[in-house]
């Protein structure tokens, strides 16, 4: 990637899972810290150490949410910092890993 | 009661759904249409049951209340003791078990009352009030008996003040039960003419959009009989034993105590005998979280519904109707 | 007019909705549903006004379509001016809220219509046509008012002649827009003995469904109004006080220049005093990006509608009924 | 026949989805609000054809179940000895082609329902049990073509024992057929009171339903047609001539053979002419996966399937007419 | 991220796209090897060697599941080595990729 | 990952979050480059330069769709060259991971 060290930058992609019931709460301390950008996806499911969750059950529909997040590295550590002693509550994980953010016009991380 | 009173539509396509489980059809449908056709059921019901309690007693409808709080005080403390004592299941899966068994099926009770349509019986307008109320109280005396056994079990004692306030609020506040109250008041309040206009959505095609809400139950409880094998013997009977204990209860209120009709008499005995798995569910989910939720759901979903459906209405008809012809109410 | 001609079914789900959010219920309709009954409903008003206007009078359907027009521009011309003016808000915002103003909402006018049908009035069959009409041409004045502020704020100036085409397009081929004209051309077209094949579909359950249709949107109205606070008072003001304007306006063209009876008057005055939510929210947040959605819808679904459903369509009627009483149409 | 029985509301439903794909409007109906009315449609067409079942005949009904058979065996043969000999189309796709032509579409079938009911034409129980039965034969044959193919191109045998019973058992468990199938049956044993119950969900609305779903398939088949350049003139001309040949086979089966009232020709020809687009894709795309998925979709969806809505179905019954006054069947 | 060096652990981040029939047999795999959490998404839509899915088309219904699978080095390794052959028949693909898990107070790993 | 040198392979895993109506446009930008595989995830929420998409908004429905691609480094450099001024178009950004393909018996890459 050479060629595209003018078109990419280093930043950090992190990775939440939680309770979809949850999300209205991380996204409210996300915009706190003023994260300018971040992507969601509904209705997932999953196992973990609470069990099981099944968005499709029919009697018991348990939904989790991925909020994607790209972010530069202290904006990324202060976002892990606060999320973290959070986590048990949204009943979630979080995942960090190095990513590259390619320059566009509207800067959003 | 001959057996084409069983060749109710909706039974059979109760039964065709679960049939399509179980040769493993790829018939499927869409989640929001359940969703839907629930919607759809309360508010029927609802307004049904509001404009015919817009011309009935009061005093009458209070004992129904007081009924409905019985059977869900009563009923799963009945639960948890035969639970523990006879199946020796672990404290906290009875308890959370037991809670459904307090409370009721709405898909239960329009399938005793399409079945009582179907034979021509007609019925007081007070159940519809019991079915309403009986979700909560039930969720309420599950809290208490799982708090009770984390004590027995000494472990760490949770915040039961918190979670009960919680649970009263989401009892109050969940959708079924805001809409099954809110369509009654709507249809106790409005004008004859009124309802006319809407009747021919919310009744006239009622019973058909049962079938298919049917059908779908039916493939949800055949997708549950798979699990019979990790519920064990002793669950899978107590889901046909408890249903016959309710209904007990059910019927001696329904006609000693409340002196319904045969057609009222079986929808309390209905009441009593079903088991919830709207309300239920996700409350013991969240306030037992350490119980096994295939348990409450399988027997709640595979066993005590199409027990109650196939089995049980008829039979509570026909008691019914016996006890109907044979006693007289206590009063 | 009575208390009771506001216990319309349809306008109690709306409120039973907005007590659902304002209690915070869980009770949530799948949002497909909510699409599903908007299709259907808007197939059933154009079939049964195509029907209508089969039999209508060419010259006065055509003014029928002038008023639309006339509405559709000079509401928002009025709508941006208070704004400006009076509330000294942003010229961008400003343009975006008023396009809103000058377009209807389906929703309010089917309201109405049950409202009618529910105290028996009858009503012509031109302002069908405005309804289907009157989406569009706001939207090119929402257009225009937003070009004009942004070379009064000297900002880099847009694609304007793009932009308008691009949206004119959009507006002909909106979904809602052609499904209303579609189905007013088949039930123009189609013979009485085919009507009747679908009428037991189109018509007969049609008030039902408008049920549960208003019974989300009041959950989406109760879900806005907790922005009010965002939107501040002036706004929240302008949502009440415009659709008065307009209605004003409405009222007048109905009665003194197209000459209806007062149900005629009141459907007319209705889509003058609504504000759309459909096609003019996804067209504004194209057109002028720069305004803050939340503005528009809060005050599209949280004020506006609200206040039609609940206060405004009986105070029209009211007023439709008096003046036709009491003064001749301007012919 | 006069131009005005073209406009069946379904039919004018239909080319207004078309239209509005052609103009590229935003208009999008719910997937799942498609997948329902599908399976309401077809529930409601196996419970109507089950109550006739109940009246007729059996050695009349096993001479349509032999005929199903005979179609859903010789189509494919014809279908495919066309594409490979004149079309030179490659083996893999001729089979994969082939096995649509063979089956049935319930949308077209039911559309042919609602033209004759439009018309006040009455017609015979048993091509309703066709149509359940078309749908399976012709996979086996396409599955037999494809082997026979690949044997030809000396390719890689795959295994061709182990897919004939997979695609055997998905296809007597296949949803939409289990649904017809069951709802048949259903409609069969329930008494008349029953039947009366949920005849106005079923019945009553049932044109309308139709309506809304040929609306949504006019979409379907107007995205298709963007796809007319990729498949080539020759397969565009198949998916007209096709039907026309099976439209032959079926007109004189159902004539001379089983010796239907006009009506009843006039649905086995339908029968014979349309082409599947349930069972068979996804079929063929597990057997045939070497075949190009969008030749037989467009082909079905795009060219056979609004082909037969708008010409066949009225050419058909002119033809089933014709043929009636003329001839007498062969026995 | 040298600050966080306590609150984040070296992971691995295995990714499967496959086609969502076969959802249930990988699960059973996966739960077979022990592991303790898992993320799935449905309906999505892809493109890849046997062509198109596309999960909204009408008459041919193609689904593909996403599921994320956070795990250490050891277990990863013994996920793909299992799965691996099995690809073909799942009708999908894996991507595996370092990541850091935030410790928090449940352990899914 | 020693042991796994033979089943995956480095490759770059690229991952567009899009304004869903520009999805047609990328997909047809990414077929004509030749690339051979990708997932995509429809009906995504976020946040970003142009404010909120909330997929589920009654009266605004604005979707994002998630396309993820795996693929060889050169390829990716062609990939991220093309798209980069495009994106404003597309409303929407992009990020590159370094990742593993685990080597299955389809190649789509
Ligand atoms: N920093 C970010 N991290 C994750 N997703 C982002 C980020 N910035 C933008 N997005 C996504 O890209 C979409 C479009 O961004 P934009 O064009 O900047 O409004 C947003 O709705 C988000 O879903
Ligand atoms: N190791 C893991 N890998 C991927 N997803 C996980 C993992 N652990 C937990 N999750 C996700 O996080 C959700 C909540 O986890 P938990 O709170 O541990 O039950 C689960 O339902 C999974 O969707
Ligand atoms: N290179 C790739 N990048 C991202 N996703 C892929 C790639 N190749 C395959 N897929 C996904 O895996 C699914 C199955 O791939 P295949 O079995 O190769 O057709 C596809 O539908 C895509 O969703
Ligand atoms: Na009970
Ligand atoms: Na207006
Ligand atoms: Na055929």
């Amino acid at each position: 990637m050479v060629l595209l060290s003018e078109v990419l930058i280093s930043m950090k992609r992190i990775e939440f899972v939680i309770n979809e019931e949850a999300l209205q709460d991380l996204i409210r301390l996300l915009r706190n810290m003023d994260v300018r950008g971040y992507t969601i996806i509904k209705k997932a499911g999953g196992f973990g150490s609470t069990g099981e969750r099944n968005p499709e059950d029919y009697a018991l529909e348990q939904k989790n949410a991925v909020v994607i997040l790209a972010c530069e590295e202290s904006l990324a550590e202060k976002v892990i910092l606060t999320i973290h002693p959070k986590l048990r509550e949204f009943g979630g994980m979080c995942l960090v890993t190095d990513c590259k953010w390619t320059v566009g016009p509207a800067v959003s991380y | 009661m001959s057996l084409s009173s069983l060749l109710v539509p909706a039974i059979l396509f109760f039964a065709l759904g679960m049939f399509a489980c179980l040769i493993k059809s790829d018939l499927k449908f869409p989640p929001d249409m359940h969703k839907m056709i629930v919607i759809y059921l309360l508010i029927g019901i609802g307004l049904h049951g509001g404009k015919e309690l817009a011309a009935a007693n009061m005093g009458d409808a209070l004992s129904a209340v007081y009924a409905a709080f019985a059977f869900g005080i009563i009923l799963p403390i009945v639960a948890y003791i035969i639970l523990r004592a006879i199946g020796k299941i672990d404290p906290l899966n009875a308890a959370a078990i037991s809670a459904h068994y307090g409370s009721v099926s709405a898909g239960t009770y329009m399938t005793a009352v399409a079945f009582l349509a179907g034979i021509g019986v007609t019925y007081e307008a007070y159940p519809v009030i019991m079915l309403a109320i009986m979700e909560s109280p039930a969720i309420m005396i599950g809290l208490v008996l799982a708090g009770y056994s984390r004590r027995v079990l000494g472990g760490e004692s949770k915040d039961q003040k918190g979670m009960m306030k919680h649970l009263l609020i989401d009892a109050f506040t969940n959708g079924s039960i805001l809409l099954l109250f809110g369509s009654m008041a709507i249809g106790w309040v409005i004008s004859e003419p009124s309802y006319k206009k809407i009747e021919p959505f919310f009744e006239l095609i009622f019973m058909g959009a049962l079938c298919i809400f049917l059908c779908d139950m039916g493939m949800e409880a055949g997708k549950r009989i798979s699990e019979f094998k990790s519920v064990g013997i002793f669950l899978v009977t107590f889901g046909i034993v408890m249903p016959l204990i309710g209904a007990a209860f059910g019927i001696t209120v329904g006609h000693f105590m409340l002196g319904y009709s045969v057609g009222g008499i079986t929808l309390v005995t209905v009441l009593a005998a079903s088991c919830s798995y709207i309300a239920v569910p996700p409350a013991m989910r969240l306030a037992v979280p350490e119980a096994n939720p295939s348990f409450y759901l399988t027997l709640s979903l595979g066993v005590t519904f199409p027990f109650n459906i196939v089995v049980g209405i008829p039979m509570y008809y026909a008691a019914a109707q016996y006890l109907h012809e044979t006693y007289y109410p206590w009063w």
